[in-house]
């Protein structure tokens, strides 16, 4: 629409906040959003704007249901045009969301997107003073004044542009690495793909059969890494890993180690990291469900070496010179983990998330036993089937009409696998007992020769990556993403992305589908000249510095903060100068300088001064002031 | 006590139903099949209980209940089984199942596995009968009357034998299923009043007399918005229409048999005549509408038929046709062929008799003791039942 | 609220569209005529006192479920606002006049 | 027109549908500097999720997420947006798609609309609102919703009383009543098809009475009653505004069923009924909440973890396929089910006072009948190339979201992603190829 198109642009004749006449009073406008209900529901949002309307300078105070859409954002735009205002807070959710869509309305009423001040009064009054309406109001209003009183000391502000190196570092070399090293170097960008070990493919050259396509894994995985192989756009180092990060987005600096003897440490420069590092499977402790005690008890990724390594023309399935005439597939071995159930592997962190792919994976098996081997009894223990994805509940169906026997425990109560007691070993030297809640809570016993635990999925062995490249993990492990919906795969440092089971379990499809955002997301950022970061960071005053590093001692950022010599008065000295791509506007640096000669853009100590003033002061048009403290 | 599992159970019970169509393997347990049942009751056995009985091998189990008999095959849980597993047909096929393991002669196993066992036992008994009956035929003339063809009193005395050997049998069977819902009882710690056991029996006796279960099907409680058929097609009028022409003819051959002198002519207004004529209209008229269904097919359960769906409604039709043609020979003597539809008539009512406690006619039996048992199961809690079930 | 005459184009215009959907049929006459008419009926009998769906529905002889719809209309655009509860039933009571219902900004005002 | 786009323009893509998927798929590839044309059938762009309330697992609320999306493409200089526009043809010819499109009539002038509402405060003649699942009302000519984009007033010619106040309230002059239907042709080098879902009727199971009873309701209509501007501003049952005491899930009611021809899982119903138990347990903190189910499926990141707090919650789980919903007196409903919860007393009977069904996902638009996209079997597009998931039977088109089979947000989301990684891909190949093509004959 074409209108949309008009709107995008800042009306440049308007005058910008530095021409204002410097004795001028400020235009202030302030924005509360009720976020549906989120915060209007606890928080008094018309009283907080008529409250707010009486602090120093605001012009107007508005109440919103939702600010950050359209006619929200637009009624800040408008206001800016036609109230001239040169200072907006929003009061809404917080900053993580919305900062970035309200710094967009700014910028379109023509105004430094930088003279907008982004208060959260939905964390951090509605909900965490849900049951004090009056305390979260009062919380509100002094927010925003603080945000108010910030205002005035803030200057416009210009993002910070680094040049953007126009080349991909992908980690891992399975399904997400190849098909995202796949896709950029078809969108024309470089790419350096390292794979650990000495075999593209990962974890899916030990699986058979795909569902729901039902073709060879191999086909799928030859498929990729022809095209990674065959690309010039795409270089591969095997047997190789990364040892050191360091940089930021458009700009890291990686180091590179490969396994075979002679080849010296590569070191490089990217724009953009995508994490493909994948999952590994679980291994169950010993003796849980008998694993490692007794033979018959194997994990998924064995018991398919197995079914794989059975030549098709085989009649029977035999494991360790005995034929298997019956067997036992349990599922959530290792998932859905519960407190108190289940014994906490050495690391104490339970996995209490489902792995996605096990009930389709069982199935599958069960089904091929079945069709390969009609004389085998397949008997399957689950807590929920989890056939969610197109095509998975067909296997739930087939395997049901080819005779397979399922029951069903409750995650408190998990199956027993015993040995047989010697009077009925001759039915199979393994049995598996449950109450079975489909049998009405009895008691049932299953004699079989084989039970194989659908394992599932657990996070990746790249603690010294997580470490190196100051990575989140959420509490199953697995990479975290900044937000599941808004920024799914992106990580909270710039520049990084996240493709596949590194993320967190994922079928084939899902893993292609997440390797492929994250490719879209890095050929976005690349798309651009030069990076552009917020201008958050350290700045030194030279007229104050007396060169004593107090500061760079203190930095946590290695290369963010150094000493440089200058001269100064004709004499060198030693000062301390910012790396504004590594600097993460951390504020350690202000902490300990004597002479108040380094201070965060953006975030000024006097900044927070006027901050902690227009908490202290008085409530406007409130004769008698509430508790400063009014916080449980 | 532990149950091991056995799958080969229910691959015996697939044998009785309708051909290889029974699809209960696909049963997910997900309980609708009871939940829409209009006559599940209490421990909401039936069907899906059941199945999971025959999936598990649990044949004491399922043979000690007498759930399966409760059903009167409305259809409404397979026509709406998430899993086209179809329930109904299970539930018939366990029917079956069971008939053959309570017959301790082995010929109902034969009889309700296959067509050909069927026709066999069939073809058995009509040539037994036939030989009977033929060798106490004497020579006579084309008019002679049919009891002169055929000897009244031998008749007679294959039928009262017959009767004897089938109520042994039967009772055997019946036996055979009381013994083990007595036992699963125990095995419950459900404790059986003996003195309740009349009152259960006349209750049952009436319920089944009166298809008071039945009705329940046909309520119009289960599908909505229910496409209320006329009160003569609706499914427990037709098989009352059946049962009470059954009844009615069976009733007047009795009174015949103790009242009326073998042979003695009688006129066509004669009571028993036209209580039998009346019972034989009744019957053939229910037989028809439900050849009709199942030949239409339109919906469960007329949808799939095992060969003893068919079977059975067809030795009854038969059976019922040569007794009106026989009738219409008394007054209106056809001759040689009067005399072979009559020779016709007996050996089919004897097949009839003698495969009571064999084919899907023996539910007469087993579906009375279960509502008996059922009724009995229930008496000492009659007092509790009132209470609402809603949360 | 200025309001304007329409033009002769507007009106023919209007025509055409008023041919083009078939017309004003009686059916769709009577509908407008019965929301008008309960509307305002709902209104009067609001005058009275806050009622709940139910009391609302009996009083003007309607289903509850229209009775709810109704109200659901009226509350959207500002002429009835919630007042309290009875029993297991919100009441409804006519919104003072002031009291615009929710649009988007608090300052946009119809 | 409600748009000044002409067949003259050639954008590098076409998405087919506004919703989550297609803005998700719109941005990413406008990000790369590639023009992107979106087509919205409905009066505002948002799709599904704009209609929901929160979502799950992080129980942000929906608008949240999704109204920056929608504001973002709207001002994106490399998107242009067509509402109330369908795809009624696709021909491809030597790699290019042409489409084929049909404006329908808004009677009202979209560059002169300042979205004011004067119109729809005028208008006096109301309908059950679409948007609202026509719980709430809306008048004859109104802007669809407070979040709709673009912010203009759309004429509902059905419902329309043509009394003509609209215009003559109109400060711009905005309403045109001689507007007609538009076909326009696009060409275009690639479409992605993200034409989402439909729900099948409550209606489809005859057992669960819906047609007997507006107190048994869709689950989008829970979403609108959880809403924070839903229809009634609080959840009511719709039949006569009761607060509710007693709500019933019944999961499976349009789904893993052959018996209704809808043999797959929708693999979003577990979650939802899950989240919106949560909401109702804090709207209706009294009420008791149960959730009938056969398999909870909750296998996404953070959602075992949610199913596992709904528990402690006290939300009641009863595992059985619900077989019946009657409606008895006073409006509220009888559930059978035989549960395998309680082997004592399985077989239930509930009462409830409003029920939730969780119907089935079935396809928006069948594009295989007047497009070269093949559908599958389940009547989803069809992605047969096992490398690349979004890819479609057709070349140069691409499928994102529900349209290629039932999908929460989050997989959507990136799902899109991929389907706009690949059409920048295969741009950038046909593109280097017919540059090389050139080269070696020129």
């Amino acid at each position: 629409m074409s209108e949309h198109n008009q709107q995008v642009q800042p009306q440049k004749n308007k005058p910008m906040q530095n021409e204002r006449a410097a004795d001028a009073p400020l235009r202030i406008g302030v924005y509360i959003c009720r976020c549906g209900g989120n915060i209007s529901d606890v928080v008094d949002v018309d009283r907080v704007a008529e409250t707010v309307k009486l602090l120093p300078d605001v012009v107007t105070a508005k109440v919103h249901t939702f600010a950050c859409s359209d006619p929200g954002q637009q009624t800040i735009t408008n206001d800016i045009l036609e109230q001239n205002l040169d200072r907006v807070v929003v009061a809404s959710c917080t900053p993580f969301l919305h900062e970035q869509t309200f710094r967009g309305a700014v910028s379109r009423g023509g105004l430094n997107p930088y003279l907008y001040e982004h208060v959260n009064i939905r964390e951090q009054a509605s909900w965490a003073h849900k049951h004090d309406p009056e305390g979260a109001t009062i919380k509100a209003i002094r927010m925003i004044a603080a945000a108010v009183g910030k205002l005035h000391h803030v200057e416009p502000l210009e993002q910070i542009k680094l040049p953007n190196h126009r080349r991909a570092l992908v980690v891992g070399g399975g399904i997400a690495g190849m098909k995202a090293a796949s896709e950029l170097a078809g969108r024309g960008i470089k790419v350096l793909l390292v794979e650990s070990s000495q075999r593209l493919g990962g974890q899916l050259n030990d699986r058979g059969r795909v569902y729901p396509t039902e073709r060879d894994a191999k086909e799928l995985v030859e498929e990729l890494a022809r095209r990674v192989r065959t690309h010039s756009n795409i270089e591969i180092l095997m047997q190789s890993n990364v040892t050191a990060v360091s940089g930021f987005i458009g700009n890291f600096k990686v180091a590179i180690r490969t396994e075979a003897a002679g080849i010296p440490v590569t070191e490089t420069t990217v724009g953009a990291i995508i994490m493909a590092t994948g999952f590994r499977p679980y291994v169950p402790q010993d003796g849980e469900f008998l694993y490692r005690t007794e033979p018959g008890v194997v994990t998924m990724p064995e018991f398919l070496q197995l079914l794989r390594s059975t030549p098709d023309a085989a009649r029977k399935l035999t494991w360790n010179g005995r034929v298997i005439r019956n067997i036992a597939f349990l599922h959530c071995v290792g998932s859905r983990q519960l407190d108190g159930v289940h014994e906490p592997p050495p690391n104490g962190r339970l996995n209490t998330y489902c792995s996605r792919t096990c009930c389709t994976t069982i199935l599958q098996q069960a089904l091929e036993v079945r069709h390969r081997f009609p004389s085998v009894g397949v008997f399957d223990f689950y807590r929920d089937i989890r056939t969610y994805g197109r095509g998975e509940e067909n296997y739930y169906s087939a395997a049901s009409r080819a005779g397979v026997t399922f029951f069903r425990y409750n995650g408190e109560e998990p199956p027993r696998v015993e040995l047989t007691p010697r009077a009925r070993a001759k039915e199979g030297v393994l049995s598996v007992t449950l109450n079975d809640t489909l049998t009405w809570g009895t008691e049932l016993s299953v004699p079989v020769d084989m039970v194989v635990l659908g394992t599932g999925m657990m996070p990746g062995e790249i603690a010294d990556l997580i470490e190196q490249m100051k990575l989140a993990t959420g509490e199953d492990g697995f990479l975290q993403e900044v937000h599941p919906k808004l920024r799914p795969v992106e990580v909270s440092v710039n520049g990084i992305l996240l493709a596949g089971t590194a993320q967190g379990p994922m079928n084939i499809q899902e893993t292609l589908a997440a390797a492929g955002a994250a490719a879209v997301k890095a050929a976005a950022m690349f798309a651009r000249e030069d990076v552009e970061l917020n201008p958050y960071v350290a700045e030194v005053d030279l007229s104050r510095c007396c060169g004593e590093a107090l500061c760079v001692t203190q930095c946590d950022y290695e290369g963010a903060l150094q000493m440089v010599s200058m001269e100064v008065e004709g004499a060198t000295v030693e000062r301390a100068q910012v790396n504004a791509g590594l600097c993460v506007g951390c504020g350690a640096c202000v902490a300990v300088c004597p002479n108040r000669a380094i201070d965060v853009n953006g975030w000024r100590l006097d900044q927070f001064e006027a901050m902690v003033d227009g908490i202290a002061a008085a409530i406007p048009g409130q004769e008698c002031t509430p508790e400063l403290v009014n916080i449980h | 006590m532990t149950h091991v599992v056995d799958r080969s159970l229910l691959r015996k019970i697939k044998r009785h139903g309708a051909g290889s169509k029974l699809d209960v393997d696909a049963c997910f347990q997900c309980g609708n099949c009871t939940a829409v049942c209009p006559l599940a009751e209490d421990s909401g056995g039936f069907p899906r209980r059941l199945i999971r009985m025959a999936q598990l091998g649990m044949e004491k189990e399922l043979l000690a209940s007498e759930d399966i008999w409760r059903c009167y095959a409305c259809g409404e849980c397979t026509q709406t089984c998430p899993r086209q597993a179809d329930p109904a047909e299970f539930m018939a096929a366990t029917r079956s199942y069971a008939i053959s393991r309570y017959d301790f002669t082995g010929l109902a196993a034969l009889a309700n596995r296959s067509v050909l066992g069927n026709l066999a036992v069939f073809a058995l008994f009509s040539i037994v009968f036939g030989l009977l009956l033929a060798s106490a035929q004497a020579p006579v003339s084309p008019q002679a009357p049919l009891f002169d063809f055929i000897p009244g009193w031998w008749i007679h005395a294959i039928g009262v034998a017959l009767f004897v050997v089938v109520g042994i049998s039967a009772a055997l069977g019946m036996f055979a299923m009381f013994a083990r819902f007595v036992m699963g009882q125990r095995r419950k710690g459900v404790p059986l009043r003996l003195g309740a056991l009349p009152g259960a029996i006349a209750s049952a006796v009436t319920d089944a007399l009166m298809h008071r279960r039945f009705q329940r099907c046909d309520s119009g409680q289960a599908t909505p918005p229910p496409p209320v058929e006329p009160w003569y097609l609706r499914a427990w009028v037709v098989h009352a229409a059946v049962m009470g022409g059954f009844l009615t003819m069976l009733l007047a051959t009795t009174l015949d048999f103790l009242f009326k002198p073998i042979g003695s002519p009688v006129p066509p207004w004669y009571p028993m005549r036209i209580l039998g004529l009346v019972g034989g209209l009744t019957c053939l008229y229910g037989l028809a509408i439900i050849f009709l269904r199942r030949i239409r097919a339109a919906q469960p359960p007329w949808r799939k038929s095992a060969f003893s769906d068919w079977f059975f409604p067809s030795l009854l039709a038969a059976t019922v046709l040569t007794g009106l043609a026989t009738e219409v020979s008394v007054y209106a003597p056809l001759g040689s062929v009067g005399h072979g539809i009559f020779f016709t008539h007996v050996v089919l009512a004897m097949d009839l008799v003698a495969m009571l406690p064999l084919t899907k006619f023996a539910h007469v039996l087993y579906r009375t003791l279960a509502l008996t048992l059922f009724a009995w199961r229930h008496a000492p809690a009659r007092e509790h039942v009132t209470v609402d079930a809603q949360i | 609220m200025a309001m304007k005459t329409l033009t002769a184009e507007q009106k023919k215009a209007l025509a055409a569209l008023r041919e083009s959907i078939g017309g004003i049929s009686d059916e769709k006459r009577q509908k407008q005529k019965h929301l008008l008419t309960t509307r305002k009926a709902l209104m009067k009998f609001l005058e009275q006192q806050p009622a709940t769906v139910p009391q609302i529905a009996e009083a003007l002889q309607i289903s509850a479920d229209e009775a709810l719809w109704h109200v659901t209309g009226m509350r959207k655009y500002g002429k009835i606002a919630e007042s309290g509860e009875d029993g297991d039933y919100p009441l409804y009571a006519l919104a003072a006049l002031e009291e615009k219902a929710h649009s988007g900004s608090q300052e946009v005002k119809p | 027109m409600n748009t000044q786009i002409n067949s003259d323009y050639v954008p590098d893509v076409l998405v087919i549908g506004g919703g989550i998927a297609g803005l998700q798929s719109a941005l990413d590839l406008a990000d790369q500097d590639l023009r992107v044309l979106v087509v919205e059938r409905n009066s505002s762009i948002g799709g599904r999720m704009i209609g929901l309330s929160k979502v799950f697992p992080t129980l942000d609320c929906a608008s949240c997420i999704t109204t920056p999306k929608m504001s973002a493409a709207a001002h994106h200089p490399n998107i242009q947006i067509l509402t109330n526009t369908e795809v009624q043809a696709m021909e491809t010819r030597n790699g290019i798609h042409s489409v084929r499109l049909l404006q329908k009539p808004t009677y009202v002038n979209f560059d002169k609309c300042i979205g004011c509402r004067l119109c729809e405060y005028a208008c006096d003649t109301e309908y059950p609102d679409p948007f609202e699942e026509g719980l709430g009302s809306v008048r004859a000519i109104a802007v669809p919703f407070t979040n709709a984009i673009p912010q203009k007033a759309v004429l509902d010619a059905e419902h329309c009383a043509t009394c003509g106040v609209c215009a003559r309230v109109c400060p711009t002059d905005a309403i045109e009543f001689d507007q007609q239907p538009r076909t326009l042709t696009i060409h275009t080098d690639s479409v992605i098809v993200a034409s989402g879902f439909n729900l099948n009727a409550v209606t489809v199971k005859p057992q669960y009475n819906a047609a007997r009873s507006s107190n048994i309701i869709p689950p989008t209509m829970m979403e609108r009653l959880l809403a924070p501007h839903g229809p009634y501003g609080r959840v009511l049952r719709p039949s006569d505004g009761k607060i509710p005491s007693s709500v019933a899930f019944v999961q499976c009611a349009g789904s893993r069923d052959e018996s209704i021809g809808v043999p797959y899982c929708s693999r979003v119903c577990c979650m939802y009924a899950i989240k919106q138990a949560m909401l109702l347990s804090g709207a209706l903190p009294l009420a008791d909440i149960t959730i009938y189910y056969m398999d909870i499926r909750a296998f996404g990141k953070g959602y075992e973890q949610f199913f596992q707090n709904a528990r402690a919650m006290g939300i009641n789980f009863v595992r059985g396929k619900v077989a019946r919903v009657d409606p008895i007196e006073d409006g509220d409903l009888r559930l059978h089910v035989e549960t395998t919860d309680d082997a004592e007393n399985p077989l239930q009977e509930h009462r409830h006072d409003l029920v939730v069904l969780a119907q089935g996902m079935i396809p928006a638009w069948n594009p295989a009948a007047t497009t070269p996209v093949a559908c599958a079997s389940d009547g989803f597009v069809a992605t047969p190339s096992l490398t690349d998931p979004t890819a479609t039977s057709a070349p140069g088109i691409f499928v994102a979201g529900a349209a290629a089979g039932p999908k929460d947000i989050v997989d959507t989301i990136a799902e899109a992603g991929a389907a706009a990684m690949q059409v920048s891909r295969y741009l950038h190949e046909k593109r280097a190829a017919v540059l090389v093509g050139q080269a070696v004959h020129g």
